[in-house]
């Protein structure tokens, strides 16, 4: 339950202190934290508009999209408390569920027929496809460390101590934030501000919708990067008191941000040809923690 | 089992609606009589009957216990709901009358060999019982035999499965030599009584056999190939049950032959990689929707191997806990399996009767023509991608579970195995994921990029009858897995090796493993309708207008632009290049007002070029040397003669010579 | 004396090897079923009429008179040519055949066995591989049938090198087929004649698988 | 019994080589039929007794003679519809009437004779028949087909006898120069093992021509394919049956002396070539009869395996070359009707069979399915059994090789029949089609089903009967 209200709050600001630390950062005022909720409420209230090639899925393909997200977010806990739903393999189930969304996502894209969002929706398809493993391999070092096979357990049970565990949390952090990014398909994976198409790779999927679908999909993002935000936060309060890991929460979703901001605002996007290969490397970095994981248990001689 | 004997005397003496009528029935009553069986030994009992036999065979054994009921029940209602569907598939070849004939004919047939197979445990009958299968299935392959390649593709399955059957019989014969029986009870008898390496072996000799029959890589080739070429219904019982039976074949070795295990259960699993990553690896590639479908059927036999694997694994290790698990994914996912694979199969056969192409790329927007179709074909593709809130998921779960609780407390080898499993059950899922939006996408949205001489329309609601059954059943077990949990407990139990009488963990634990699953699913079901009605309650007051596709400034697209299947790919077509075995022919555009340019690429199996075209071509090439023998000149027919005789007089006495040399050269 | 006429029978062998006319085959072949019948004729303990008769008409009337013969009105029928036209120089044969009853010679001397007349042996050997080398150089489908003929030749030798006898019945039997077979041939060969214009082993290879 | 049955078949042959009158033809035929199953039926009855002192109605005889008369009836028949299909003049008629009763009888009396130089003259006997039934159509090619196999077949008879010769040499120390096979088991242990190998080795050579065996199969291939159906039925069936009789019988008296295992190595060596060879021609060969000769070849190789590996293999043996005349024979019958429709015997021309008669197409098939030992088809017991023996043997390098050989065999097999069955052959005109009843197929079926039963549920007195026969061998 705390775990839902606290992501819902910081995906009210995380988009828009990313916003904003780029305005800053090339020297502008820039708008204000809560502009991208507006931005939402507007296109709630406004109509929208069908592209006559589409069919009833590009109609349910958003709603679906959105409470996938918001199915995820249910299952993430915030340190000792659990999320609304917690159980054995639930990450498996997150990682699903987000795939159904993706699925939708994707479709609705093609349902459009439109050449752009072809495109789109293949570079989306084959990312996520890579960045899945990575996610995998991080909670199963991450369960072969604690025993347990659900997400509460795993991080109550992970409590920092040796340098490698640091080490492996801060890997992990990267390896988390990576995969938001490319959930979110943000820097450096792909440049949500280009303004030609060929360049897109989630901007282009969503070209044809509008209004309230477009509102849906939107808030999703904010969403998800909140949820990867916590599930970073995850990693370092395991066994904090919720005096001390509450705030923390909050800081480290803000630093996440505004790092975002500063990655992209500071950084190029990769070549599409590389970012394949580029999120290949999460996996392996996975890996390296897997191999961690085994360290610390000792398993590895 | 009279019924399919009688059903295939009346047969030929009827009209073609007649036949359909008897088929039909035959199906249904063959199906009732043993699914009643059946239903008896999935709640815990065991049936035996025993004939006479012949001098040849010995006393024949019919054993039916949970294993057996359990794919006799999947078989069945795939051939209930393939023969139901096949009666309007096949309305549009009525003229061929004996044609129909025989495909009903071996359509009997095969139901009742598949059946017989489940409970038979008599090596020779088995066999009998196995090549009758293989050939019905050989015969309902070919229907549109006045094709080449379907022939071919027919013929190539036969002499693999023959290949298959020599492997099971080498089997056979080495068991019934050493006990001199041909029951199967031999084979325990003599893995119990001769412990270790022989066990080992006979079992990997069971295994490949009946892994040709399953698709395991490499010995799939024959798949892609004979499941484009026969009709759909035909197709969808292949990938449903047939090659199922081979994962039957599997699960009864495992249950007969009493060995190491815990070696078995790597092997499997190695194996069951491999398949599954290399199937769907090569799916996506595919043109043709149906050869898409095969290479996918791999796939998903990889996905059950694994749970297999994983049950071996656990049996290996004592760890019942941990077998029942894998045991059960496998099972389910047999089931799961069966169900979209058919349903995936017979909406392509509607894609087929709509356009009479099955090539991706002339296809589109066939969601307007035929919304149930494709509706259908999109629950299927979601449930075969592994996704809830469908069928697929739930065994892919109590598999990944299996391996999360497999790794607890394990030495590095077997995490290493871990590991690179899940890596490989990730990557398939999300291949498979981009596999069927390509597949769906490019098939039912968007544009049409054809147009077709003749109208494009939904077949009738009777035809997809059936469809819809299956479907519901997907749903049905997405959302209530636990009805299926308690059915396959006798299975399960069976192969875990617990006693079936007292109740072992297996069901509470799965039970408490899916219950929060199932929450989860009907959570997510909850807020996706309620999010619905809120849109829906947003919309109707805000004015919904209907534009063509932005374009992004060009005015006029046409459909031509649309993205292709290879151009979907083709991302991740660059990237396994090394892997795959894809050539391209090309004609650049060129000049200021270009002729017209063209590119289309053609894949091909790596592992079939290398392990049976080349030595197959080597093979002939071979034997060829030899053809100067019979070349019509007398003399040369008599030399022979002479040449034989006096080798035989003299080579021994050589060959004396060389051995008094070789002492003499040892004497010094 | 049997070892004299049984070594002239190795001599008409040679004597075929260059020899390069039909008609001399034949009439070598009629000489060799003379020799027979002396052979045997001496070869008899006792003379047993019937025995007599059979032989009589097994070597004189069939061997010696019959074959030729009609051989020699197949050859004047299917206007053969006179030359045997070997595939190899007469020379080169009549090496052969001397390598052959070496041969032969020496593998006799290997075998001990004491109801095994030595020379019958030789001989029958010899002239059995010489026809099959006949068979196997010759170009002329009736050199076939002659090479044939003598083999047949060495086989009865051989019938006489071991020692006991076969039943009557069994020995008229041997003898009305081999008769049979060699009129079979000769009707074939007639055939061959007439549907062939000229009679070249060659003409007899389309029978083939490749 | 055996007398009155030569006599007859020989005095009815000359009655059918003399008579050009249609009815009493028939009439001929049917008496001859009748004396046929009489005879067998007589040889059934009073099994182990000695007739003319030549002639012995053992187990594996009446077998043999039971299968032949069974092969006899539809031959006849078969002979019957082809003869009337095609204008020949009357006398070859005649001929070929005589030729084929005589081939018949010269076969059953073949069977029954105890002596091997009676087996000798049988064997030259049906060559001489056989001849003018392969030159039937007395055109160029079966003239050539006639002349090779009347050559091939005189040379290794002449094998034979001078094997002969040679076993008569090596009763050295035994007894009696009787050379009856009863004779021979019995003095076995005193055979001169040096003339006993040189015996054994042309006998064996000699037969092979007959039972299509390396290395003097040669012929036989030609003869099978220019010989009308009806009588390439009987080449490729019960002719190679005598072969076979010829070589077991005295493969009995060798099996009993210690050149036992040198026996089964040449035999072994033999077998090998020929499924070997087999295999070769069935890739390439395009004339379907030839087809069905060459897979007669893989067959007997597959038997003299099952002979070499011992054990089992015996029994299997017997029943393999039982059950492959039966099926063998109703594949050529079926050619007849094949080649009504299409007038040519080259794959390439042939086609689309299923369509135009079904009932063959199916003969086709379940011919097909025999013929390479699938199940359910009954050689695939025996030929379960031959791998069995072999396996026992420890011959697995070898099994492993041979069913390579067995897997292109099927392959080519399969590819050629269905091309026949269902592809529509090029530049064909379907429009004088000859329709084809079905219940000319009816005797085909037959036999093939007669192949099922006995394979698969074989009643115990056939089982008897082979057991006896291969009694005299020890395991």
């Amino acid at each position: 339950m705390l775990s839902l209200i606290l992501i819902l709050i910081a995906a009210a600001f995380f988009t828009g202190v990313i916003i904003r630390v780029k305005s800053i950062s090339s020297g502008r005022k820039g708008p204000g934290i809560f502009q991208p909720l507006f931005d939402v409420a507007r296109l709630f209230k406004k109509g929208v508009v069908y592209s006559e090639t589409t069919s009833f899925v590009f109609q349910i393909a958003p709603t679906i999209y959105f409470s996938s997200v918001v199915m995820a977010m249910l299952v993430v806990p915030f340190g000792q408390s659990k999320g609304i739903l917690s159980f054995d393999g639930d990450f498996i189930f997150f990682a699903y569920i987000l795939a159904l969304g993706k699925f939708f996502s994707i479709i609705s894209a093609m349902d459009t027929g439109s050449s752009f969002e072809g495109m789109g929706a293949s570079r989306e398809a084959l990312y996520s496809m890579f960045a899945e493993p990575a996610f995998f391999i991080l909670m199963g070092s991450l369960a072969l460390l604690t025993g347990h096979t659900s997400f509460q357990e795993m991080f109550a049970a992970l409590h920092i101590g040796s340098y490698i565990s640091y080490a492996l949390a801060i890997l992990g952090t990267f390896v988390l934030m990576m995969i938001a990014m490319v959930e979110n398909s943000r820097m450096p994976i792909d440049d949500p501000k280009t303004h030609l198409e060929l360049t897109m790779v989630h901007e282009v999927m969503i070209l044809d919708n509008s209004g309230f679908d477009l509102g849906l999909i939107l808030t999703a993002g904010y969403l998800k990067f909140a949820i990867y935000g916590a599930l970073v936060v995850n990693l370092f309060i395991g066994v904090f008191p919720y005096h001390y890991s509450i705030p923390m929460f909050f800081v480290i979703q803000f630093v996440l941000a505004s790092g975002v901001g500063f990655i992209e605002s500071f950084m190029a996007r990769f070549r599409m040809s590389h970012n394949a290969q580029f999120i290949f490397v999460l996996t392996s970095v996975s890996l390296l923690i897997f191999f961690g994981a085994l360290l610390i248990l000792g398993k590895f001689v | 089992m009279a019924v399919p004997v009688l059903a295939i005397l009346i047969i030929p003496f009827l009209k073609v609606k007649g036949k359909g009528i008897v088929l039909f029935a035959a199906i249904v009553l063959n199906a009732f009589l043993s699914g009643s069986l059946a239903l008896q030994t999935l709640s815990g009992q065991f049936l035996e009957f025993s004939f006479a036999g012949s001098l040849v065979t010995g006393p024949v054994n019919l054993r039916m216990d949970a294993l057996s009921g359990w794919f006799i029940l999947i078989i069945n209602f795939v051939f209930i709901t393939g023969s139901f569907y096949g009666l309007f598939y096949m309305k549009a070849y009525q003229k061929q009358v004996n044609n129909l004939t025989l495909h009903s004919i071996v359509f009997v047939l095969l139901h009742t060999a598949l059946i017989c197979l489940c409970a038979i445990q008599n090596s020779l009958v088995f066999l009998i019982a196995w090549e009758i299968m293989a050939l019905s299935a050989f015969f309902a392959v070919i229907f549109e035999h006045e094709k080449m390649a379907t022939l071919s593709a027919g013929i190539n399955y036969l002499i693999q499965s023959h290949v298959s059957i020599v492997f099971l019989m080498l089997g056979f014969i080495w068991v019934a030599l050493k006990t001199g029986s041909y029951d199967f009870n031999s084979l325990t008898a003599y893995t119990t009584q001769y412990p270790g390496a022989s066990g080992l072996v006979l079992f990997l000799f069971f295994f490949i056999g009946f892994s040709i029959k399953a698709g395991f890589v490499p010995f799939h080739t024959w798949l892609p190939y004979a499941h484009p070429a026969a009709p759909a219904h035909i197709s969808g019982i292949m990938s449903g049950v047939i090659i199922k039976i081979g994962i039957f074949g599997m699960l009864r070795m495992i249950t007969l032959i009493k060995t190491d295990y815990y070696t078995i259960g790597l092997v499997i699993i190695a194996f069951s990689v491999i398949s599954g990553l290399y199937g769907v690896m090569l799916a996506i590639l595919q043109h043709n929707l149906k050869k898409l479908l095969a290479y996918h059927s791999i796939e998903n036999i990889g996905i059950i191997g694994m749970g297999i694997g994983i049950g071996c694994i656990g049996l290996g290790t004592g760890n019942y806990l941990l077998a029942s698990l894998g045991f059960a994914g496998g099972l389910l996912h047999t089931l799961n399996h069966a169900l979209f694979k058919s349903l995936l199969f017979f909406t392509a056969g509607n894609v087929y009767h709509a356009t009479h192409t099955l090539h991706i790329d002339h296809l589109g927007g066939l969601i307007k023509k035929m919304p149930q179709t494709a509706l259908l074909f999109l629950i299927a593709a979601i449930a075969i991608c592994g996704i809830p809130p469908f069928n697929g998921f739930i065994s892919e779960f109590i598999i990944y579970s299996g391996f999360y609780y497999w790794m607890q407390g394990s030495l590095i080898g077997p995490l290493m195995t871990i590991i690179f499993s899940v890596l490989a059950l990730v990557l398939i899922g999300g291949l498979a994921l981009l596999c069927f939006t390509k597949a769906f996408g490019i098939v039912f949205l968007g544009n049409p990029r054809q147009k077709f001489d003749h109208e494009v329309k939904e077949v009738p609601f009777s035809q997809l009858l059936p469809l819809y059954l299956i479907a519901f059943l997907i749903v049905f077990i997405g959302v209530f897995p636990q009805f299926f949990m308690n059915v396959l407990s006798q299975p399960v139990n069976l192969l875990a090796g617990l006693p079936t009488i007292l109740d072992m963990p297996f069901p509470e634990k799965t039970a408490k493993l899916l219950q929060p699953v199932t929450w989860g699913t009907w959570i997510f079901i909850l807020i996706g309708l309620t999010v619905f009605g809120l849109r829906k309650l947003v919309m109707q007051n805000r004015k919904a207008s209907v534009e063509p596709t932005w374009g992004c400034g060009y005015i006029a697209p046409t459909v031509k632009l649309q993205y292709t299947a290879g151009s979907f790919v083709r991302p991740y077509s660059k990237l396994f290049r090394p892997f795959l075995l894809s050539s391209k022919t090309q004609k650049e555009v060129e000049g200021i007002f270009p002729s017209g340019g063209s590119y289309e690429t053609h894949i091909y199996d790596r592992i079939e070029k290398y392990l049976v075209d080349n030595p197959i071509a080597a093979y002939k090439a071979f034997l060829g040397r030899f053809l100067f023998l019979q070349n019509g000149k007398l003399q040369f027919y008599i030399l022979y003669g002479i040449i034989f005789i006096v080798s035989v007089i003299c080579v021994p006495l050589f060959y004396d010579q060389i051995v008094l040399f070789i002492d003499f050269i040892k004497q010094i | 004396m049997i070892d004299v006429l049984l070594i002239t029978f190795i001599i008409t062998l040679f004597y075929m090897a260059i020899a390069n006319r039909m008609l001399t085959y034949l009439k070598v072949l009629a000489f060799q079923g003379v020799l027979l019948f002396v052979v045997v004729f001496l070869q008899l303990q006792e003379i047993n009429p019937v025995n007599l008769a059979l032989i009589l008409l097994e070597t004189i009337v069939f061997k010696s008179v019959a074959v030729p013969l009609f051989m020699a009105y197949v050859l004047k029928r299917n206007n053969i040519t006179r030359e045997s036209e070997p595939f190899l120089p007469n020379f080169v044969s009549l090496i052969i055949t001397t390598f052959i009853v070496v041969v032969t010679i020496l593998l006799a001397n290997g075998i001990n066995d004491t109801r095994l007349d030595k020379i019958f042996f030789v001989v029958a050997l010899s002239s059995l591989f010489t026809g099959l080398y006949f068979i196997a150089t010759r170009r002329k489908i009736i050199t076939h049938v002659i090479g044939y003929l003598i083999i047949e030749n060495g086989v009865f030798v051989l019938s006489l090198a071991v020692g006991n006898e076969m039943p009557m019945l069994v020995n008229l039997g041997i003898m009305l087929d081999i008769f049979a077979s060699v009129l079979i041939l000769g009707i074939f060969l007639n055939k061959i004649g007439d549907v062939f214009k000229d009679i070249d082993v060659n003409q007899l290879s389309s029978l083939k698988d490749y | 019994m055996i007398g009155i049955y030569l006599i007859g078949a020989f005095s009815i042959a000359l009655a059918l080589f003399l008579n050009r009158n249609k009815t009493i033809t028939f009439i001929l035929l049917g008496l001859f039929l009748i004396l046929q199953g009489a005879l067998t039926i007589h040889a059934y009855l009073n099994l182990h007794t000695t007739e003319l002192s030549y002639f012995t109605y053992d187990s594996l005889a009446a077998l043999l003679l039971f299968t032949l008369s069974i092969i006899s009836i539809p031959g006849i028949i078969h002979s019957h519809i082809y003869l009337e299909d095609q204008p020949a003049p009357q006398e070859s008629r005649a001929i070929y009437y005589a030729a084929y009763v005589l081939l018949l009888s010269a076969i059953s009396a073949g069977y029954l004779a105890n002596h091997i130089a009676v087996i000798w003259i049988f064997t030259e006997i049906t060559t001489l028949s056989a001849s003018a039934l392969i030159y039937h159509h007395r055109n160029k090619l079966a003239l050539e087909g006639t002349w090779k196999y009347v050559f091939i077949c005189a040379i290794s008879i002449t094998f034979v006898f001078i094997g002969i010769l040679f076993l008569s040499l090596s009763l050295e120390h035994a007894g009696s120069d009787d050379l009856s096979f009863k004779n021979l088991i019995a003095n076995s242990s005193k055979l001169n093992p040096f003339w006993l190998r040189l015996a054994f080795l042309f006998i064996f050579t000699g037969f092979t021509a007959k039972l299509g065996l390396v290395p003097m199969f040669t012929a036989g291939i030609d003869a099978k394919d220019k010989a009308p159906a009806p009588a390439g039925a009987l080449l490729s069936s019960v002719l190679m049956n005598l072969g076979f009789v010829g070589v077991f019988r005295f493969y009995i008296v060798v099996a009993n002396t210690p050149l036992h295992h040198w026996a089964n190595l040449v035999i072994g060596i033999a077998a090998f070539l020929s499924v070997f060879i087999a295999t070769v021609y069935m890739i390439k060969v395009k004339n379907i009869k030839r087809m069905m000769a060459y897979s007669g070849l893989e067959h007997m190789g597959l038997v003299m395996l099952g002979i070499a590996a011992g054990g089992i293999g015996y029994y299997a043996a017997i029943l393999h070359i039982i059950l492959h005349a039966f099926v063998k024979s109703s594949l050529f019958f079926q050619f007849t009707q094949l080649y009504r429709v299409f007038q040519n015997k080259s794959i390439y021309h042939v086609g689309n069979y299923f369509k135009y008669n079904t009932a063959g197409a199916m003969v086709l098939l379940l011919g097909f399915i025999s013929a390479t030992a699938m199940p359910p088809s009954g050689l695939f017991v025996s030929e379960f059994l031959i791998f069995r023996s072999m396996f026992e043997a420890h011959q697995i390098i070898l099994l492993v090789a041979v069913l390579l050989l067995l897997t292109m065999i099927i392959w080519a097999f399969g590819k050629s029949i269905m091309k026949i069955l269902f592809i529509p052959p090029v530049g064909f005109d379907d429009s004088h089609v000859p329709v084809i009843s079905p219940w000319e197929s009816s005797s085909q079926f037959i036999l093939l089903a007669l192949a099922v039963y006995l394979g698969l549920n074989p009643p115990a007195e056939f089982v008897q009967l082979i057991k006896e026969s291969v009694m005299m061998l020890p395991n």
